[in-house]
Order: structure tokens, then C-alpha cells, then sequence
């Protein structure tokens, strides 16, 4: 588990709910992106609103940082429980900076350094101790030698609202961290932290979250209709464009419950909206008959799944990759569908951008699957390609006699809307003629079957390919899929660091699969899957696709996302 | 151009049983339209599922035949998307009031103007005689043998207890009183409720057309629909149902609060993404 | 198509909703059945309550019948569209017997053998055209050369409830018909039909459909909460339990949803209920979350889910076998889960009683999968074995400091009520510890996935093994599951009449799959799957779990089940 | 044996915030029941999900913690197949009004002498404070972030409109007069609704305790809550919100319906399968 991580410092930030971690994280690493340094930040919290331990990490890098890693150069904990709470990514290179009370007497910090400084008194002296936090955020800057100017100007920012007299008193006190941040390096009581390089192109980076990444590739695809029944991890992409809908001409609503969701988002489409539906997988189970809706009414759809770790209630705010099954054969009868999994910002954008042309050309469900920990894992990047996408509407200005489920050679019927055209929109529930009448007709329904898996043929023509990186004489072959993407690669290039060169297969498109695939699955002597959840649900789609079986399967269904270190573990079983 | 009532003719068979009360609605609708003159073209049908659920194909005109108990809120997300459209929400009384139930009280708090006609025939039809919501306590079915004993639902008093917009109740028994109805729903701006008594001739001995007639009376002239407490004081009533016009709430309308219509009243298909604003967004991210 | 099938005459009545055919074939099978004769038949219908067209297929024969063929023997029309609506059933040696008006400008009708029976008229010589229905009976018992006194008998019980005079003018018309059928025997307006020959030991034998031997099993299996909410196929098992809920002392209730319904079925069970659901694709697609619920909290549920053609609404009242993997993987999170799909009416009525005690003992949901046709179809058997069941309750007497979670060598924690002991009974839909409070730790949320998944191992040990019928030399394996049995049986006997051997095996198990599939799968030359479905998805469950791909699949999706004769040319494909 | 309050203890980190309602309600529950002298052994806790969900984990007994929307499901079955035991649904106004409103709906028609508690705090406490339904036109979340334009949901008055056969408001700041409410709930046969306001101090700003203890009153002494229109009528008043017992409407359970215990009270666990019954029932299809 000893990486080194030369390039990089991490830093926790750990305490309870309602204590503020996410504002000292939300500072800090905007000081530190602006400053010119690469950022990373994850979050891991309970299920309360109050008490409780959550940690936030945050990596703080020379070169791009976009992978979670278990070290801890820095723990900031706000309670008791902070540290044993993280004891396990604790080594003798991890510093402890708090108020010592909090940790004196606790045997899991023993072999660290600790560095005593009372956040609270100070603040205390600026007048309350509602200050702390940004006395934190001052000791943390002032370590890693963040710009002051830069600091007191993101204070204005955020506390402008409040009134001045706050907003200087934050200032103070992040001016006072700062302070004591120099007085712990010159009085020597931090061992050499790995140093870092800044790089001012780094500062006018964009610094974004899976949730922005969804939300904003939503908005860039047309959607003007979000819905939603609140639901971690998902509740955040509704309140993104909920907040930028008069901006965007967005209707918002938060809906009575997910089986209204997804039968708004179908009156929406039907009447030419681009409607997005944000859930997770205990909501999406509600939905599933109105997939089948969706399924047999050719009604294009786009829902964003944030999956967390079932079943039921399960863990409300921990990780999984466990509902991939779930949402491709959720709904009875047979119909085509396309499930992404971005496993970077970038694509989230795109791919979600492009669900809805998708889902509007093919006139199918689009399931965007991510997860807990994509939607609450940030980190910067250069940009988004917004000016290269497209809102393909698809839709035509129908003629009198139109009729929506017309046989064409495709299996694509052109798609009208209510008052747009001479024709009526008819769509229909039932098995149903190419006028949307009900029919029990035998030939009929053969051929409305066949016609919707034509569109499935086609769906695998326009499959987004796996992402190959490495060289396709390795011997060993790595698979994941989704979120997995960052961590995994990143133990990969640990592993390359010691002398492994393993090549890498990462999916963002789960369904259909992009043929390509086969050949790397052939070529490969052993195929290892990793995957968050306990079946190996892709390995499955792959062997039935491919027929191919994996060498082996990591396999993680602790509720908790993958560590570069854990991986490098896994990884390394298979070079033995 | 003027709409005629054979604009909403298709030629497709009928499924209902000779005598349904769904024959008199349908001529109901389609002439209630006719007089308005609205087309087929700017209104939309959706329906449930259930022997009124199979309105919408007996109707030309746009359509969504939906799921069972879910068409309010197809029906809500197309006003909300064109407000321009007149959308008709009709279905069963199992398909709204049981299936639908949880929709059927939120879709009234939105106050969407869409109308929603439930055929309230006091049994599940097209499954072959089960009780629904509104059957009366003591009924015997192939499924309650020993006679229902849940309390009715009563979708009148729920509505106005909720502060639905406009409440109401008809019989197709009688065209021109219900047209009159129909007429004042449509016209009304937020959501429109009428509960339609509507027989069903193979499954329902007790609430035939003659019992309809006899059990109920209309509301009085003198009546006036503001005062929420009397209101239900008569949805309440037992003896004898009434009906007509039992409430009306004006208020802001769904799409009113949407707020996107305010300055812009292009429906959503017509607009389009302005690519200036999205790069505004994502540089407040830098 | 042309099969001979000279043991049995296969008899249609067709006609419109409303028309009373029902209650012809109740009174004919009957009839027919208790004078000795092997009866079989099934129903097709239109999702209507009158009008259209629907119709009966009645087999006697001398031997056992169980299966559906399309010959046509005797057609009863009783409307105009009903000999077109039957037309590919008809050949040269089908007699129509009818009202010349509703057939003889018809040109369907031109090949067959038209005997013109006005049924109305007779009854209403009797007195009223109501009786017309009672004639028909007469006239194809008549030809039948059934019991009089007999039938004469089952009238009287039948119309017993409507007084003396309806009874005797009932009895009347059947007399008038059989005397009807003698004229036109004598009169040589038939060619000879085939001649049946009855056994006295048949008589006494049961007739039933897939309906009743599902619930029966329920109540052998100790059933006593059932939950629906009506739809097709499924209501008629509900409304069976209703009709005899008092004598069983079972609650039965019609929810309001089907949401609610498997919610019911949840508090039931945890109570210490024996509970039933029935429902069909669509309500089961809205019963996932629930579903999930029972996975993490190990609570036994059955659901009978009566198949029908998707998506959504579909064709409400045909057939299909296309909620295979909808059953399979609904639900969020991965938990083990029992399905079963019997093919025979005695499996119908044993799995459903087993049903209870493995779901009781495992704790876990089974599923049994039915169908439109399954439920709509009957013969006679000549017993359920009834005695040799019994109910195993698997239910312990508490003691305090119960823990409903408590982890055990085979993941299998005793199961105590509330009410019964000291201890409590507390469950939980988050993860859970083994007192069945919320955790969010780890190693639990992985041992607790971990003793799910002991109990799958388990389920795989006591899985129902399939069904193998012919020798293992033989080149062609078919291979079926559920309802499709007795017709894939008998298109193999009739290859087999043909010189030709094929081997059968037939799963009434379809999860977890018996080990001893593999044995058959590898011996097997060629293997032709037979699904009623569009994409085969019993052939990818078998392909998942023993790598074995079908050498060729018949799938049938247009809404209607397979004939013996359609079998037979399919079948007949991979012995060229 | 003599129940102590201490007996419905668990030695359990209660994951509330401090100063939430739920911790006066989870006190009420626990004295209540220890007046009555209810054991832990014969109450079932039945709970959804959400913060009020939680508190079938904060107290010593049986207890289902469910899904979300659907514990009053849950609860119903339960008593059906045991109606010994005390059954107590208990959850949230987001739970209860929103996702399981159906439920809420139709569980009053049955009439299942279950105690349903809805703490009501007028927010989604669990989910990080957006609007439930019964929130005030205007309140802005993190999600309504134009305020919320719905019609609040008026349970007491969807619940007399209903029918139901016990209908109260209570607050838990008043913990003396909550508990007499309760423990008439308890002591009713059939339903017993009662909507508790409950602070949520984290994400209701507006409804705090102040606010409630200045903005409801007790219905008077001389009240009587067997008029439903009346008793509809105090449930609309909204300038001053009334406390009490609104409606009571005797009527046979739900237990009492299905008549399977009118001879034999034995729960169904108890029950056997009697063979003979099932051997003749066989033998009729001979
Ligand atoms: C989810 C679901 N459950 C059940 C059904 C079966 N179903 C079809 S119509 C119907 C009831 C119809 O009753 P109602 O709504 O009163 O309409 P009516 O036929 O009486 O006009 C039911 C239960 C279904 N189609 N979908
Ligand atoms: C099917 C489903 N949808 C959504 C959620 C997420 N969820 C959990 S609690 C909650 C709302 C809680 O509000 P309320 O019932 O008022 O309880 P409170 O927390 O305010 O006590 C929601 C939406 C869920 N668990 N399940
Ligand atoms: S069953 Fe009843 S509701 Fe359905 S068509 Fe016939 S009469 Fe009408
Ligand atoms: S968020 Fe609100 S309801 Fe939830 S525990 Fe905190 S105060 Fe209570
Ligand atoms: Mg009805
Ligand atoms: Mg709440």
C-alpha cells in the first residue's frame, strides 16, 4: 500500500455533518485550482444530516490528478471520531493538524505526526467560532503556499452575500491560518511534504463534479425538462438545472413520486420536449413499467441513474456499480435500449449531450448509469467541447395521414408532434398497427417486434467504442467499466512505474458494445475485470456478447469506490 | 375553418358493449369540441387503460394511450411542454382513482389546465366486474363474493378538500347538462375535474342509467361554486348526488408558475439551446 | 400441417364476447369428460367484454390429450367473422355445423364440409334463442354419442339456481340438439369422424385449468393471504382463493395497486402469513422495489406472474413467454431468488405448494411463471397428489436476544414472528447489521452480500431438476420450459410416429438452473430451443450458466401460443 | 409484568439532529405506551424511509423499516394476519403524502385498526430540505428555488373527506396533550390518523417550534367530532391551525371484515391447513 505519490499531497478533511467540510473543501480547492495546481476531491459521507463522520479528500498535484489514492499526507479532523474513522489510510508519513484534544489520546494516531493548532480559539478571538473553518482553510492554503490575494478574494466572493462585516472576518481568518501554516513550517514540525509545481494555465481551468459534468452535458443536449423525486446520489443533477432554469427555458419538477417522473418525462418527449429524468436505482425500479412504455411506444427517453448500493434502501450515500443488470432488462416485453457509463468528466458531458440526439433519432431509452462516487468526485480539466455538439431535434412537420409507427427499411419511423404539421400523433400502449390502433394481430406484432430490432442493429452501428490504452502485446488485459475509469488507470500507471505494462479496456458504452471489443478480448492471454459490485455484472454481458470469460474478476461490494492502491493489490495477484 | 363533429370520426370498430355509457361520452366530447371549434389538430386525448381508457382510439386526433393509472401525468408534461395544446386527460374510475390515486392528488395541486374526464362507472370494466374505488359498500363481485366493505371513494369531496380548481360531476345520460359542464371545464384556466357518471351495462347492475337519473338532481341555480366548505357540504351528500359545477378556485395556473411561457410563449420544440448562455455557465466553473 | 391425429376429434367453437361459448365448453368438457372421454381445451379471447372474435379448441380423444393442435374437426360458428377468423385452421375434413347464414357466402368455408344447424331456431321453439347455446351442446354431444341421461344431469346443476323451468327448457334444448345430431349422422351429412373409444376410469378423473391448479397448490401450500390487483391472465387464481377464502380462512384483498399489493405481501409474511401475489408483466414491473425489499431483508414472498405479450400494455389477453429476465434481474442490488415454470398441470399444483416452503425455509422470493395459455387451458388428470404435501412453516419460538440477521454456517438465520417469543423481529431495507440496524460499514455490507449469496448455493442443491424425456443417443435435444411442454411433447410424438427420434428435456425450473443440465447439454449433438418469445432468453440463461450455445432456436412472438403442427415443421428443420 | 418506558430503550447512536422534533415524538411514544402498558413484544413499529422513517430503529420491539412511501402497506398486512398485535405506522409527510400518498389514500378505506403517525415537517428532513407537500406556497429550497407554487396537501381535510374513521393534528412540542391524543388513537377501534408537526430545525425555517406554538390553538371542549362537513370545515381554517381530535367515525374494522376471525381468533401463524377441506375441494373438479 506504500505508493508514493511524489507529485501529489492528499488531504482529509474529516468531522461530522453539518460541521462544514464542503466549505472548506469548496474553498480550498478553488484557491488551490486558481493558484495553478491540479485538484482533486472526493467525497464520502453518512446518511444524516447532523453528526455522524464524513471525509472529504483532496489531492493537490503537480501533473493531473483525477484518481483516489488511500495516503494521507494531511488529516484535518473536526471531532473525536476523525481519526479512527480514516485509521486505516494512516501511515507514519501522515501529518494530524488539529486541535490536539481531538486526537491525543487516540492509540490510531499515535504513529503520525501531529501538529496541535486550535482552530476554534482562533476564530474565537476573531470574534466566533463559526470562523474556524476558514482558519482551516487558511492553515491548509498556507501549507501548500497558495496565493493570499487569490484566497481573501474567493472569501469576498463567497460571503458577500453576508454582509461585510463577515466577509472581513473571514478574511482575518484565513489570513490567520496563513499565519500559522508559517509558523508550523518554520518551527519545523512537518516533515518535507512532497513539493509541488504550479502551472498558471492550470488556473483558469474549469473545476467540476460528475453531478456538474451530467447536468451541464444535459443542457448542451437540448434538455428543457428535468424531473425527478429526490434521491442521493441523484437529487443533485435536478437541482442543477432546477437552478438554471429560467436561464435555459428548463421546466423543473420535482415530482410526487418516480413513477410520475417517468411518465412525465413521456408526455414531455411526446409533445417535443427534451426531458430528462434523475434517479437512482431504488426510483428506477419504480420506473420500470414506464420503460416498457417507452419501450413500446418508440418514445425517446434519457434517464441519469445514480447508483448507490442496494438492495432497497440499501446505503443511501455509499457506492456501486449494481444496477447494469437492472436497467437492461428492466421492463417486461423486448425493446431496444443504450446504457452509457462515463468514466470521466469529459464524457459525462458529452455522452449525456448525446444521449438525448440518440434517444431522439432512435426513439429509445437512454440510460446514463453513474454512481455515488462519480457524481461526488471532482477535479480540474482544460474545458468542455460544447461548441462542437449539436441539438439534433428529429423531428419532422408531419403531413395529413401520418402515421407514427410507419414500416420503413430502418425500423426508424419519422417522429412528429402535436401541433406541429397536418398529421395526429397518435402512440399507443398496446400492440399497436403502423396508425397506433390496437391490434391483435399476429403478423403485426411480429413485425412491430422485428421493427424495433432493427433499430437495435443499428444502435450497435453507432456504439461509442472502448477506450483502448496500452500496448496490445501486453499480456494482461484490464476491463472496467463507468466510474472505475480514473482509479484504475492510475494503478495501471503505478504498475507501469514498477515495470508492469498492462494494456486497459475501458467501456463508457455498456449497451449495446461496440464489436470492436471482440478482437481485444481475443488477443488478450488474461483478462482481469474489476468492478464495483459482487457479481461482475459487465464480465456477464461480455461473455454472453463475446463468449469470452475473464482470467479473473476484482470484485468490490463493501459500499466504499476502488483505491489506486487497492488495485494495484488486485492487479498485481494476476502478474504473479 | 370551422370543425365539424365528423372531424373526429375514425373508422375503426368500436370495442364497447352495445349500450356502455362510454357511446354517449364519446358523442359528448366530440360535439362539445365541434361547438367550440377546436380541431383535432391542436387537441391531445391521453388516456389510461380500462374501457375509457380505450377513448382515445375511437377519436381522431392526436393520442397517447398510455399505462394504466398514469395518464395525468403524460397528460400534465405536454401542457407543461405546449401550453398551446388542449389536453384532455380521460380514463376510468379504477385507472384514477386506484391505479392513479397518487397522481390524481398531486396533478390538482399543480393546477395544470388540462380537463380530466373520469368515467365513473363504479366498476373495472374491461377486467370483467372487479369493484372499483367508487363501488358502494355491501356490492358483490367475482372477486369481493362477499361484498365490498371499503369505504367509497369520493373524488368529489377529495378534490375540493384538496382545493382543486374546478369540480364537478355529470351523467351521460344527459348530453346537453354535461356538454354545458364540459364547455364551462374547458374554458376554465387550471385543472378541470369532472367525475362522469357513465353506466356500465355488463358489469354493473346497480348504477344503471335509470338509477343514475333517479339518484341524482343538479345543483341549483342559486348555487354558487367559491365556498369551499359548502362545496363539500354537498359533495358529501348521499341521498342523492348531485351535479354540475361543485367548485371553482381560480388561481395561478401550472403554466403560469412554470415561468418560462412569461416572456416567451413558443412552446418547447420551438426553441433552441443558446450556445452563449451555455458558455456563460460553464466559465462560471473556471 | 396436415397431422392426422386419428385418436381425437378436435371441436372450435367460435363466436363473439357475450355469446355464452364459455359456458358451452364448461357443459360439453364436462359432458364429455364424466362419459369416459380424454378431453382437453383451451381458450383464445379478445381483450373485450362483447363483440369481436374469440374461440375454443376442444380435443376428445380415446387416450390422454394435453396438447393443442390446429386441426380442425367440427367448427361451431356463432357469428359471421368466426369461420374466417379460424380460416388457417380449416381443410377439407372440417365440418362446419351451424346457421347456414353465417357462413354459406363466405369463402373460407367453401372447402369444408357445411352442415347447416339452426340453433336459434330450435330454442326459440323451446321458448327463448337464450337456449340456443344449450343446443349446441346438445348437437356435439349428440355427435359425440354421449351420456343423455348425463348431461341431462350437469344441465340441471348448472341451471339449478334459475329455477325449475329454466332447468327443464335447458334440458329440452340439449335433448333437441342430440336429436339433431342423430338426423345428421343418419343422414350422412358427416364423414365419419374418428371413433373414440371411453374408459369408465376417466370419468371420475379431474378437469382443470392452469388457473386452478396454480391456486389449488396454494392452498396445499398452506396459502392463506392473496394480493392482487386485476389483470391478465392472473386475476382468476385470485378470484379462485376469494371465492374459497372462507372455508381456508384466507385474507384476500384487492389493493389498490400493485405497489401496494407486494408491500402487503411483505407485512404478511413478516407476520407469519403464508401470502400469494398474482399478477402479470406490467404489475410485476412496478413490484421491483418491492422485490428488492424482500432480497436485503430475507423475507419469503410468492408471486405467480401469469405472462402475457410486452411491452407495456401489450396484447392484454394473449400469450407470450417474454418476462423470463424481467423476473430474473428486477430489483435493485443482487439477492438469490427462486423461479419456477411449470409445463404440466400436476407441476402446476406441486411447485406452487413447494413454492411456499422454499420461499419459508430460504427465505427468499419464488416466483412461479405462468402464462395466458397455461392459465386458459385444461384436461383432465387423475389426481393432485395432495396427501403427500405438507406445509412447512420454518418458523422458530423466539428467545430474547433474537437477532433476525444472525449470520450462520449456510447464511440461513432462523426466522421468528412477532407475537411468538421473546425476542423481537426486526428488519430493515438499509444494510444491515445481524440485529437489523443501519450500517454503513463494510465488512458487513460484504458478509451480509456474502450470506445471500450461500443461500443461492443452497437453492442451487435443491433445484427441481429438469425433465428429460427420450435417450440420451438420440441426435436432436429439444429443449422447453414452462407452458410449452405438453405441445412440444406432442409434436415429438408425432416426429417420432414419423420414424424420427428426437429427445426432450423440459425445464419447470428456471432459476437457478439444475446441475444436471450440463450432462444433457454436452451429450447433445444438436439442440433446438423452443421459446415463445422473440430473443430466447431461456437459451441465454443456459449459455450464461453451462457455455453451451442452441443449435438453432424456434422463437414464436406474434401473441399466440405453438401447435403441435407448427412444432412439428420447425422441428423438422434440423433433421433434413 | 408492568412495562417500563425504559423497556422500548435501545443502546443505539440516534442519527437525528439535535433539536429535531423527532426526539419530543420518540419520548411521546415510548410514555404512551408505557402508560397504556403495551409491551415491546405485542407492538410492531412500522416505518418508511426518510428521518421520521428512522424511528423504528430508535426504539426497542418489533419493527419493519421499509421502503419509502409504502410502510402503510406493510402495516395493514400485519394486522390483517395477526390483529393481536399493536401495529404503529409511523413515517414522514414527504413518505406518507408524496411517494405513498395512494396508500394513504386507500389504507383509510379498509379502516385497519392500526395508529398511522405522519410527522409532519413540512420538508424532505433526510434528503437535504426540499419541498414536501405539505409546504407553503412561496417556501424557496435548494430544488424550488422560485418557491414553491403547489396547493399545500391538506391531510385532515383529505382524510374527513375520506371517511376515515380517526382524524387528529397534534404538535410535539405539546408532549401532554399529544399523548392523550395518542393514546385515543390507541384506544380507537379502526384507523387512527393523526398528523404530528415536527420541527425539522435543520431545513424548515419557517416552521419552527415558535411557529407552531403561535400559529395552532386546541379545538374547544365543546367540540364534537362526529360531523364530518364540520369537522372538514376546522380542517380548512388556516389562519390559526386547531389541535385535537377532528373527526371519529365508528364503523367495523377492517379486521371485522374479513370475517376469517369471527370464529377463530388465532393469527394465521397458528393456523393449519386442514386437509379434508382441501381433499373435497379437489374432489369437485371430478
Ligand atoms: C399496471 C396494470 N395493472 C392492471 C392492469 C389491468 N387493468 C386493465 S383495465 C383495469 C381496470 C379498468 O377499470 P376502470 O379504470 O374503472 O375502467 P373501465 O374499464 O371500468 O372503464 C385493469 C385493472 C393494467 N393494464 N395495468
Ligand atoms: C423510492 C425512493 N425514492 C426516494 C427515496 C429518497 N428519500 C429518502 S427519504 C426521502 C424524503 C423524506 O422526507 P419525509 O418523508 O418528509 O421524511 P423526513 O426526512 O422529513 O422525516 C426521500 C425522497 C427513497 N429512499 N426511495
Ligand atoms: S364492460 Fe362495461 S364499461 Fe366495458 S364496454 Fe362493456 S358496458 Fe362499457
Ligand atoms: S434534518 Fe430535520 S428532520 Fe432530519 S433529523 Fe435533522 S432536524 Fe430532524
Ligand atoms: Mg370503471
Ligand atoms: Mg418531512
Amino acid at each position: 500500500m506504500a505508493i508514493e505519490f511524489s507529485d501529489s499531497i492528499s488531504i482529509v478533511l474529516c468531522g461530522a455533518a453539518g460541521q462544514g467540510i464542503a466549505t472548506v473543501e469548496t474553498l480550498l480547492t478553488s484557491a488551490l485550482k486558481k493558484s495553478g495546481f491540479h485538484v482533486f476531491s472526493t467525497q464520502e459521507f453518512m446518511s444524516r444530516v447532523r453528526g455522524g463522520t464524513n471525509s472529504t479528500t483532496i489531492r493537490v498535484s503537480t501533473n493531473r490528478v483525477q484518481s483516489y489514492c488511500e495516503k494521507i499526507d494531511i488529516l484535518v479532523p473536526f471531532t473525536r471520531e476523525a481519526v479512527s474513522h480514516v485509521k486505516n489510510r494512516l501511515s507514519s508519513i501522515s501529518c494530524i493538524i488539529g486541535n490536539k484534544k481531538l486526537f491525543e489520546s487516540n492509540s490510531d494516531a499515535q504513529s503520525c505526526i501531529l501538529v496541535d493548532v486550535n482552530y476554534e480559539a482562533v476564530a474565537e478571538e476573531i470574534g466566533h467560532r463559526v470562523y474556524s473553518n476558514s482558519v482551516a482553510v487558511g492553515v491548509l492554503a498556507g501549507l501548500l503556499q497558495t496565493d493570499r490575494q487569490l484566497i481573501a478574494g474567493l472569501m469576498a466572493d463567497r460571503f458577500q452575500s453576508k454582509g461585510e462585516k463577515i466577509v472581513n472576518n473571514n478574511i482575518e481568518a484565513v489570513k490567520r491560518g496563513c499565519d500559522l501554516a508559517d509558523e508550523i513550517m518554520s518551527s519545523n514540525q512537518l516533515p518535507p511534504l512532497p513539493s509541488l509545481i504550479n502551472q498558471p494555465s492550470v488556473s483558469s481551468e474549469l473545476y467540476l463534479s460528475g453531478r456538474d459534468a451530467v447536468a451541464l452535458g444535459a443542457i448542451a443536449g437540448g434538455c428543457n425538462y428535468v424531473i425527478f423525486y429526490p434521491m442521493a446520489p441523484s437529487t443533485g443533477v435536478g437541482a442543477f438545472l432546477a437552478r438554471n432554469r429560467l436561464k435555459f427555458g428548463i421546466v423543473s419538477d420535482q415530482t410526487e413520486d418516480e413513477i410520475s417522473a417517468i411518465n412525465k418525462a413521456f408526455g414531455a418527449w411526446y409533445a417535443g420536449a427534451r426531458a430528462l429524468v434523475t434517479t437512482s436505482g431504488g426510483g428506477f425500479a419504480l420506473m420500470t413499467e414506464g420503460l416498457s412504455l417507452a419501450g413500446v411506444t418508440e418514445m425517446p427517453l434519457i434517464i441519469h441513474l445514480g447508483q448507490r448500493p442496494g438492495p432497497a434502501t440499501g446505503m443511501p450515500t455509499r457506492t456501486e456499480q449494481g444496477d447494469l443488470e437492472l436497467v437492461l432488462y428492466s421492463g417486461h416485453g423486448d425493446f431496444p435500449r443504450v446504457i452509457y457509463a462515463p468514466g470521466t468528466l469529459k464524457e459525462a458531458f458529452l455522452m449525456t449531450q448525446q444521449a438525448f440526439n440518440i434517444a431522439a433519432k432512435y426513439q429509445v431509452p437512454v440510460i446514463i448509469l453513474t454512481d455515488h462516487y462519480f457524481i461526488n468526485t471532482s477535479y480540474n480539466l482544460p474545458s468542455l467541447d460544447y461548441e462542437n455538439t449539436i441539438v439534433e431535434k428529429h423531428l419532422i412537420e408531419t403531413q395529413s395521414g401520418y402515421q407514427r409507427y410507419q414500416f420503413t427499411e430502418d425500423g426508424i419511423s419519422p417522429r412528429g408532434i402535436p401541433g406541429r404539421g397536418e398529421g395526429f400523433i397518435r402512440v399507443d400502449s398496446h400492440t399497436h398497427t403502423q396508425n397506433s390502433q390496437i391490434t391483435e394481430d399476429p403478423v403485426i406484432r411480429k413485425n412491430m417486434v422485428d421493427k424495433m430490432f432493427k433499430k437495435l442493429q443499428q444502435l450497435k452501428e453507432v456504439a461509442i467504442k472502448p477506450n483502448f490504452l496500452g500496448n496490445s502485446e501486453d499480456e494482461v488485459l484490464v476491463i472496467s467499466w463507468g466510474s472505475t475509469f480514473h482509479n484504475v488507470k492510475g494503478a495501471i500507471t503505478e504498475l507501469g512505474k514498477k515495470g508492469h505494462s498492462l494494456s486497459y479496456l475501458h467501456f463508457s458504452q455498456v449497451y449495446p458494445i461496440h464489436r470492436s471489443t471482440s478482437d481485444y478480448l481475443k488477443k488478450a492471454k488474461k483478462i482481469v475485470m474489476v468492478e464495483n459490485n459482487a457479481t461482475g455484472q459487465f464480465a456477464q454481458q461480455l461473455y454472453l456478447e463475446f463468449g469470452i470469460k475473464m482470467t479473473r474478476k476484482v470484485l468490490k461490494y463493501t459500499g466504499y469506490p476502488f483505491s489506486i492502491e487497492e488495485l494495484v493489490k488486485e492487479l498485481e495477484k494476476e502478474l504473479k | 375553418m370551422m370543425v365539424n363533429s365528423s372531424d373526429f370520426d375514425r373508422e375503426v370498430e368500436v370495442h364497447w358493449c352495445p349500450g356502455c355509457g362510454n357511446y354517449p361520452a364519446l358523442k359528448i366530447l366530440k360535439e362539445t369540441l365541434t361547438d367550440l371549434n377546436i380541431t383535432p389538430n391542436n387537441a391531445v386525448i391521453v388516456t389510461g387503460i380500462g374501457q375509457a381508457g380505450k377513448f382515445s382510439h375511437f377519436i381522431e386526433g392526436n393520442m397517447i394511450n398510455g399505462l394504466h393509472g398514469r395518464y395525468l401525468s403524460n397528460a400534465l408534461a405536454i401542457k407543461a411542454s405546449n401550453p398551446e395544446l388542449s389536453v384532455f386527460a380521460i380514463s376510468g374510475d379504477g385507472c384514477t382513482y386506484s391505479e392513479g390515486g397518487n397522481h390524481f392528488l398531486h396533478t390538482m395541486r399543480y393546477n395544470p389546465s388540462i380537463v380530466n374526464i373520469v368515467h365513473d362507472n363504479a366498476v373495472y370494466g374491461l377486467t370483467k366486474g372487479q369493484a372499483s374505488p367508487t363501488s358502494e359498500i355491501g356490492v358483490k363481485t367475482g372477486v369481493q363474493t362477499l361484498g365490498v366493505y371499503n369505504t367509497p371513494f369520493n373524488p368529489i369531496a377529495v378534490a375540493i378538500a384538496q382545493n382543486a380548481s374546478f369540480v364537478a360531476r355529470a351523467f351521460v345520460g344527459h348530453a346537453e347538462q354535461t356538454k354545458e359542464i364540459l364547455k364551462k371545464a374547458i374554458a376554465h384556466k387550471g385543472y378541470a375535474f369532472i367525475d362522469l357518471f357513465s353506466p356500465c351495462v355488463s358489469f354493473n347492475r346497480i348504477n344503471t342509467y335509470q338509477w343514475y337519473r333517479e339518484n341524482t338532481y343538479y345543483l341549483e341555480d342559486s348555487y354558487t361554486p367559491f365556498d369551499q366548505k359548502e362545496a363539500i357540504g354537498r359533495a358529501l351528500e348521499r341521498s342523492k348526488l348531485p351535479l354540475g359545477v361543485f367548485y371553482i378556485n381560480e388561481r395561478p395556473t401550472y403554466e403560469d408558475n412554470i415561468q418560462i411561457y412569461k416572456n416567451d410563449s413558443r412552446p418547447l420544440w420551438e426553441r433552441d439551446l443558446s450556445k452563449e448562455k451555455l458558455k456563460t455557465l460553464i466559465n462560471s466553473f473556471r
